[in-house]
């Protein structure tokens, strides 16, 4: 098979994106990376590895081999991030590549891994495509996606805001912001929600102000920002500006929701995101045993706590190395199935499923609110609910995730 | 040989010797030697220092030549690679009709654009191409989404038609593009000592299609074609005060930098199988723009020059990271690594972007030529050197 | 005096009277082409000189050298006005110092009116005839004030540069083919201008390709050949000298 | 019946009036000068011949066709060829490559592709090009880049190349300007003798009067927009009117 | 109605965001007629001046509180802004609350130094390079500014607010007698449109009124003769360049609390701003201006459901439409003179 690795050591791929306007988020996965390999290596305080509910793996590298790594910068481009995940393989002979801060990244260098024989551990990426219409055998994703988003936050918000609410969504124009605004429109619309105007934003927007000033006017009391990264940032920022927050309308209180939230937007739309609801895949203030222990772990070795992208890159990168270990061989193959259908707790947001249909992980789900009163400048937001697994799951059939088929593992050359 | 005169033809025996070698050239350093990071000579680089040669030689053929400033021809990139994988997509994986439709649908919006854009000149010029740049871009990413896959990029799936190939292959995957059978993708390894060469079958295709470009080039240059485009740069008024209309001159440039471009888009697809809209916003224009001058504007051989130099950067300085670093001085005491790695730090990995921009500043402030003054500045002191007479100091025509 | 040729009978004015502008042994080059190949000689206040030679002699890039342009460059030479050291100074500080050149390809600025390619003349110091004044030499001007000064015909045109560099208020004037594209009377008429110029104590350089008219009105004559001066005298001699002019100016 | 025929012709520069009515009719294989004080409107008129400025009104026939509405390289294509007053020439290119442009334009037409040939290889169109160099003296100059060139130079490239095209109707817009008397001689007896070898119509412009009394066949004096009077070059010279709009006394 | 009003509105306040970055950018490119690639890192800059005064105003000094753990459990260390603890906390924290506006005077000296500084040390030596040449220098420039910038405040945006005092938004509707809520819109956009209105004045003031606009149009057309009419033209380019620097700067100033700095910002305003100018046609300052708020209300528009609903897609390409039809239908752009990088 591809680079079977047949020295002492074995090469990981970290492909994140290291420029661009998430080259923060990728950053933090680089740390995270090195932080896993490190305690593969035997290295450190051992992070997760102590809490992992497998016990392949013994601190000694993978498969006895000493685990080395190479990084590259997808520069959140398609292009890019193959071009880079191709050298990775080519010329250093990486067996299995992570990362990412983007679903179309992710969907391209899973489609390339697929092609070449490799392992892909998807990073950050939420579109549903990625394990539905885009799934790979040789692909699998750790982080949830847009349906799970919606399935979480439809019960808190009808908690929260009742179930007679009219919602206004503004959508990024590409894919990714189409399957999370269809996530979010069929969840709420299933509580008694309308949705009143769904409004396709350009990607390149900087200023939503057009975007924004007429929601209103348009009978709405519920603004849905399907928004990720610059685009949310700047679309609630917008949003705070036009006074949106404390608005009447309808005689309810107006609210805006963010579906995906991040540790890095809560912190670039700063105090603007008090009060405001969204989802996450893990949260460091988690208590669990596993989340424990990696933040102590991170944070010793960093200074701060980790993001939700750095515990799923740590989560990838610690999974794969057990699936080997457990499998016995590189063999992607092998690893795969290894991988599928495989069920452990301990790496944080409790008992998960790799469910061997699509390769989609099922865990826990968050959903959060931006913090009123934040107790440290790491203290962004606070956990509302920790949704449970079963809300969460859908059929692999299920319409939001059909089209395209998993197809056969590649072990490649 | 072939039309050309001496000169031209030592130049066209040079670049495809250098094309041939390519595997050994770029691969210098043996295997798990510190300086390895630096080698490219692995199958994905070496097709991409080709294909954007062929993209920059193309883009010169406009620019250079006749000095209109395109700031859009990546949409012709792009095009080309989504008309390539759509033929992968719908007939068959052999590379060759994907690579003519490509060149032909770029060529067809090369006319429509450059129609319509030739009509201004100078900066005017070059904002139309970058709006319709733009607004193909835009449309890709979002509306056409049904034809481009929008963000993700258009890709094979198992379900593709692929009327004259198969949708999928005995074992279940996706089939690979190949040229009548050949595979692109296969590599021959040769493992010599501590070195390691791969031979690629779609590096040599793209090198052989890059040479063909290049000696197309070299007689468009050479040409009374050519020395109209030269003219078009010098003096319009004149030219039509001679009879001559410079309109369908820049057009026909125009379009056959257009389906340079859309060849090297199509190149792209058949190494691999993606579409991404990226490649048609204006950074990806403005790219090849910096290739272009960067490597010598108006030069033959500049274009691919610069083109290597950006590339290089991209895809080996990116992946220089802090550990490599250490590696590098682990030979130092510690407390000099530290300082050493330190200082180089912020210029490699995440930083790559901060080395290029420096680089196009040197470039352009100490070699107003480009790369190709470079060279020719070290052959001059090394003439220099040999034969101390007084050198004839007759500025020759650019190359 | 470096001259090599030495035609003593022309030398007279030039050993008696102190030299007001002088030019000494310039060497000058457009990148690496030597055009300007040790040049000399001196001008007298309040004299009008003939700077004559065939087309590509280098009378051009003599006068540009003068006014320091930057284009060619002067590797070696000096040049003094008036016990100032023009060669030290860049262009605009030569201007300001009393050098005005009326360029032989005129250089209006395109985009200014008329009127406002006066008034660009009369920004820095020291500033000259008033603008009413140069409409009253040039009527023609005057009407055309708020037209685009590179629309105007050829000749009008080449009374703009002249009434330009009058704005300014110049010791020196260097007129590079003032008579080109001028209709006779308007020859006469700026013949009759720089006469007058010359009794308000302006000292003229003039290149001119019409030599027996630029001679006429000369004092002094110097002709230039491929980038060195051949002759240095008075401007009668070669008028009067039929082997000289020839030789040289090929008349 | 002359083969250029101008009838009626008016161009407005806004409030300027620059032609007025203008009736011109050149005949075949005559040289035709179009003599004027500055600013009469001569550069105008002939930029209404070819195609640079349209007409208000008037018509404008050459052979029988009319030119009006027609791209300025189709005109050229018809047989007429402009000489600038400002040299227009390609100026990256050597002398040689400008010279071989027009004639290749003259052979393919306005647009031919030629995207593989070899320019050096088109025996045809080299021979002719150096002929031309040769007849126009700068064979020596042949591998120089025009723009570095004296203006003199340019000029004599520039009619060389109208030369190069064999026009039926060469227009010449003061081809001497600031060129050497010599050179002037030189273009003077060229012209001549072309005119001598071919059925060739020639339209001059010019303010040197030696040039036009040497060549015209005919002369229409333009003031003001509007012809004044059209007679034999010997009449003109006589004409009192002339004399005081134009010539003055020292012609 | 309401809808139109308030989109008139959006458009004004982008418009004068356009016009002013465009502005800028004429100043160096329309009249210096130097392709400027770095304008927007100019731009970003400025924002990051904004950034820059706010966090050196939160200089803090570090308090361990035993009584609270950090994230690790460790005794948590507080922070104290010195300025609060000089100025009393009620000054302090308006000081810092108006971190902002403060930072337009900080700004000032800060830009036009860079401008001064990239000018004679770098663009002083492209004026008579091609425009290729420019393009690359410049580019170059961009990217290391914006690396700069990104190594010590990295790429994640960072929020700045405007002072408490202009936050939320003026209600126009209940002004012009429409329901209350529906024509809102918020107080420090109002500032910015009125902030940009003024620079936009004084630049016009200054080259109108003086004959420097003249000086520096004519130095662009033609460095030799104006150095042959005794002026010192390098001088007065410089003054441009500190000029443009200036604006470009405090137009990211203002901007910073209406979208939070990032390190690209700048990169993303561009290629819009080489749009707007080149619509506007180039040399011409009011064309810029004027292609400025064409461009900005026409977007607005464009983003409305109804247009949307007409057209998909209409807001994606709007701008590049619009120009390339002015473009088409008019050769120089709205105001362009001739001659002007035409070649
Ligand atoms: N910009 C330039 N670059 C290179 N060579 C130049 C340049 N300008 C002029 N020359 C060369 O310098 C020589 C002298 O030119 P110059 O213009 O000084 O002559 P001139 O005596 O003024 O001639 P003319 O009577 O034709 O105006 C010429 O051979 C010309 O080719
Ligand atoms: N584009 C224009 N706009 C306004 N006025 C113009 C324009 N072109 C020419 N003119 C004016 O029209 C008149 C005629 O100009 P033209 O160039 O034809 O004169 P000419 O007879 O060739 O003079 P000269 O002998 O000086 O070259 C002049 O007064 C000139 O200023
Ligand atoms: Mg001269
Ligand atoms: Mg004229």
């Amino acid at each position: 098979f591809t680079n079977e690795p047949t020295g002492p050591s074995v090469t990981l791929g970290f492909n994140v994106p290291q420029t661009g306007p998430y080259a923060d988020e990728g950053a933090d996965e680089l740390r995270a990376f090195q932080l896993a390999v490190e305690h593969l290596n035997g290295g450190g305080d051992g992070g997760m590895l102590g809490t992992f509910s497998s016990k392949a793996l013994k601190g000694n590298g993978i498969l006895g081999k000493e685990v080395k790594f190479v990084t590259g910068d997808t520069q959140t481009k398609s292009d890019a991030a193959r071009a880079s995940a191709k050298s990775m393989i080519e010329k250093d002979g990486a067996i299995m590549i992570s990362g990412g801060s983007s679903s179309g990244v992710a969907v391209a260098v899973q489609g390339l891994c697929q092609e070449a024989g490799i392992i892909f551990m998807a990073g950050l990426t939420h579109s549903n495509d990625t394990t539905g219409k885009d799934k790979k055998a040789n692909g699998f994703r750790h982080f949830f996606n847009a349906y799970m988003s919606g399935a979480a936050l439809a019960p808190v918000l009808s908690k929260l805001y009742g179930n007679d609410r009219r919602a206004y969504h503004l959508t990024a124009d590409y894919t990714w912001g189409w399957t999370q605004q269809a996530s979010i429109a069929a969840a709420t619309e299933a509580l008694g929600w309308q949705t009143v105007n769904n409004v396709l934003t350009p990607l390149a927007q900087t200023d939503f102000s057009s975007y924004i000033a007429p929601v209103l006017n348009s009978g709405a009391d519920v603004l849905v920002l399907n928004h990720y990264g610059g685009n949310m940032v700047n679309s609630l920022t917008n949003a705070v500006q036009f006074g949106l927050r404390d608005k009447q309308v309808n005689g309810k209180n107006f609210e805006i929701v963010v579906p995906l939230y991040s540790e890095l937007m809560a912190k670039g739309a700063g105090a603007n995101i008090k009060g405001i609801v969204g989802s996450q895949n893990w949260d460091w203030k988690l208590q669990d045993e596993g989340t424990k222990a990696f933040v102590q772990s991170f944070g010793t070795k960093y200074g701060f706590p980790p993001s939700q992208a750095a515990q799923t890159c740590y989560a990838q990168t610690i999974l794969y190395a057990d699936a080997v270990e457990r499998a016995g061989s590189f063999n992607p193959c092998a690893v795969a199935e290894a991988l599928e259908g495989f069920e452990f707790d301990g790496l944080g947001n409790g008992k998960t499923l790799y469910r061997k249909d699509d390769h989609q992980c099922f865990k826990d789900v968050l959903v959060v609110r931006g913090a009123m009163t934040p107790e440290s400048e790491f203290h962004l937001v606070e956990i509302v609910e920790v949704t449970p697994t079963e809300q969460v799951t859908y059929a692999p059939d299920h319409p939001m995730f059909a089209g395209g088929a998993l197809g056969t593992c590649n072990p490649g050359a | 040989m072939l039309g050309l005169n001496k000169k031209d033809a030592t130049l066209l025996l040079l670049v495809a010797i250098l094309a041939l070698c390519a595997p050994f050239i770029l691969n210098p350093f043996p295997e798990g030697s510190a300086l390895a990071q630096f080698n490219a000579g692995y199958p994905d680089l070496m097709q991409r220092f080709v294909i954007f040669g062929i993209f920059a030689i193309g883009f010169n053929i406009l620019f250079g030549l006749t000095g209109y400033l395109s700031f859009g021809h990546a949409a012709f990139l792009g095009v080309g690679s989504y008309s390539a994988v759509w033929m992968f997509k719908l007939l068959s994986m052999n590379v060759i009709p994907a690579i003519i439709l490509s060149m032909i649908v770029s060529g067809l919006f090369a006319v429509v654009i450059g129609f319509v854009s030739l009509r201004r000149s100078g900066i005017y010029f070059s904002i139309l191409t970058l709006a319709f740049a733009q607004m193909s871009f835009n449309l890709a990413y979002s509306v056409l989404t049904p034809i481009t896959n929008g963000e993700t990029g258009l890709q094979l799936t198992l379900n593709d038609p692929r009327i004259l190939g198969e949708s999928a292959t005995a074992d279940g995957s996706i089939p690979v593009t190949n040229l009548f059978g050949l595979e692109m993708r296969s590599t021959f390894q040769m493992d010599v000592g501590a070195w390691l060469f791969q031979f690629n079958v779609g590096y040599y295709l793209c090198a052989f299609i890059m040479l063909l470009a290049f000696y197309l080039s070299l007689r468009i240059f050479r040409s009374p074609f050519g020395m109209m485009l030269r003219a078009v740069k010098s003096n319009q008024q004149r030219m039509r005060y001679t009879g001559l209309n410079p309109r369908p001159y820049t057009l026909a440039a125009f379009v056959i930098s257009g389906m340079y471009a859309g060849l090297a888009g199509g190149l792209m697809a058949s190494m691999d199988p993606l579409a991404g809209a990226e490649r048609m916003q204006w950074t990806a224009s403005g790219e090849v723009v910096l290739m272009t001058i960067l490597g010598g504007a108006g030069t033959l051989i500049g274009p691919v020059l610069g083109a290597g130099f950006i590339k290089y950067f991209e895809n080996i300085f990116s992946k220089i990271n802090d550990n490599v670093l250490h590696g590098w001085f682990s030979f130092m005491p510690d407390g000099l690594e530290d300082f050493v790695v330190g200082i180089v730090h912020p210029f490699i990995g995440k930083g790559w972007h901060l080395t290029l921009g420096i680089l196009f500043m040197l470039v352009v402030i100490f070699l107003p030529g480009g790369l190709v003054e470079g060279g020719q500045r070290i052959a001059r002191a090394l003439r220099k050197d040999k034969s101390d007479d007084k050198s004839n100091a007759k500025s020759n025509p650019a190359e | 005096m470096n001259v090599k040729p030495d035609f003593s009978k022309g030398h007279n004015l030039a050993e008696t009277a102190p030299a007001y502008l002088s030019v000494w042994d310039i060497h000058a080059y457009y990148g690496e082409s030597y055009i300007v190949q040790g040049v000399s000689f001196n001008v007298h206040e309040g004299e009008i000189l003939a700077l004559l030679g065939r087309n590509g002699a280098g009378k051009t890039s003599t006068l540009r050298a003068i006014a320091r342009l930057d284009n060619p460059a002067i590797h070696k030479g000096e040049v003094w006005l008036d016990h100032q050291p023009l060669h030290l100074m860049s262009s605009y500080k030569a201007a300001q110092s009393g050098i005005g050149l009326v360029p032989e390809d005129r250089r209006i600025i395109p985009g200014l009116t008329v009127e406002e390619n006066l008034k660009l003349a009369q920004i820095a110091p020291p500033i000259g005839w008033s603008i009413e004044r140069l409409y009253e030499l040039f009527p023609r001007l005057g009407e055309r004030r708020n037209q685009e000064g590179v629309t105007l015909s050829g000749g009008e045109q080449q009374m703009l540069a002249i009434a330009r560099a009058l704005a300014r208020d110049i010791k020196v004037l260097l007129l590079d083919e003032p008579y080109e594209g001028l209709a006779p009377v308007i020859v006469d008429e700026i013949e009759r201008t720089l006469r007058k110029i010359k009794e308000q104590g302006i000292t003229t350089v003039i290149v001119e390709q019409n030599a027996v008219r630029a001679l006429e009105l000369s004092d002094r004559a110097v002709i230039l050949d491929t980038g060195n001066v051949v002759y240095d005298g008075s401007a009668g001699e070669v008028l009067s000298n039929k082997e000289l002019r020839e030789e040289y100016l090929a008349i | 019946m002359g083969i250029l025929e101008v009838k009626g012709v008016n161009k407005r520069f806004g409030g300027l009036q620059a032609l007025g009515n203008v009736n011109l009719s050149v005949r075949e294989n005559t040289v035709h000068a179009i003599i004027g004080p500055n600013g009469a409107g001569k550069s105008t008129l002939l930029n209404c011949l070819v195609g640079k400025l349209i007409p208000d009104t008037g018509s404008v026939m050459f052979d029988g066709n009319s030119v009006l509405g027609r791209q300025p390289h189709e005109i050229n294509q018809m047989g007429i060829s402009r000489v600038f007053q400002t040299p227009e020439i390609f100026g990256d290119l050597t002398v040689m490559e400008n010279m071989m442009i027009p004639i290749f334009a003259k052979r393919d037409g306005a647009f031919r592709m030629h995207a593989v040939g070899n320019m050096m290889s088109e025996k045809d169109i080299v021979e002719a090009a150096e002929k031309m160099l040769v007849d126009m003296n700068m064979a020596d100059k042949r591998n120089m880049h025009t723009a570095s060139m004296s203006r003199g130079d340019k000029r004599r490239l520039e009619i060389g190349m109208c030369l190069a095209q064999e026009p039926r109707l060469l227009l010449l817009d003061e081809p001497t300007a600031g060129m050497a008397r010599a050179d002037t001689n030189n273009t003077i007896d060229l012209l001549k003798q072309i005119k001598a070898e071919r059925d060739i119509t020639i339209a001059i412009i010019e303010h040197d009067m030696h040039v036009v009394f040497s060549l015209a066949d005919r002369i229409t004096v333009l003031a003001q927009g509007t012809p004044l009077v059209e007679d034999d070059p010997q009449n003109i010279k006589g004409n009192p009117k002339v004399r005081e709009a134009y010539l003055g006394e020292s012609a | 109605m309401d809808a139109f009003i308030l989109q008139i509105l959006n458009g004004l306040d982008k418009g004068s965001a356009y016009a002013l970055i465009a502005l800028g950018l004429t100043l160096i490119f329309g009249t210096l007629g130097v392709v400027n690639f770095a304008h927007g890192a100019l731009f970003m800059i400025g924002a990051f001046c904004s950034v820059t005064l706010s966090k050196l105003l939160n200089l803090s000094y570090e308090v361990v509180d035993p009584t609270k753990k950090d994230f690790l459990g460790r005794p948590l260390v507080e922070k104290h802004t010195y300025i609060e603890s000089w100025f009393g906390p009620e000054t302090g924290a308006a000081i810092i609350d108006w971190s902002v506006p403060l930072a337009i005077l900080f700004s000032i000296p800060i830009m036009i130094g860079i401008g001064f500084v990239m000018e004679r040390g770098l663009i002083k030596h492209f004026y008579k390079r091609p425009h290729a040449d420019q393009i690359l220098v410049t580019f170059g420039l961009a990217i290391v500014l914006q690396e700069i910038v990104k190594y010590f405040y990295g790429a994640n945006p960072i929020p700045t607010p405007a002072p408490a005092a202009f936050t939320g938004s003026f209600d126009f509707g209940t002004m012009l007698g429409f329901d209350p809520n529906t024509v809102i819109y918020p107080y420090w956009r109002l500032v910015y449109f009125s902030f940009a209105a003024l620079i936009i004045g004084a630049v016009f003031a200054f080259l109108q009124f003086t004959t420097f606009g003249m000086v520096v149009r004519a130095g662009m057309a033609d460095r030799e003769t104006v150095g042959l009419l005794g002026i010192n033209i390098d001088k007065r380019f410089t003054i441009m360049f500190g000029l443009a620097a200036a604006v470009a700067g405090l137009a990211g100033v203002m901007y910073a609390p209406i979208n939070s700095p990032n390190y690209h910002m700048g990169m993303d305003f561009l290629v819009l701003s080489f749009v707007v100018v080149v619509v506007g046609g180039m040399g011409s300052l009011p064309g810029a201006v004027a292609a400025g708020f064409l461009l900005g209300i026409l977007e607005s528009f464009a983003s409305m459901n109804e247009i949307k609903s007409l057209i998909p897609g209409i807001d994606q390409i709007i701008i590049y439409l619009v120009a390339i039809i002015i473009l088409l239908t008019r050769p120089r752009g709205l105001m362009g003179r001739k001659g002007v990088m035409e070649d």
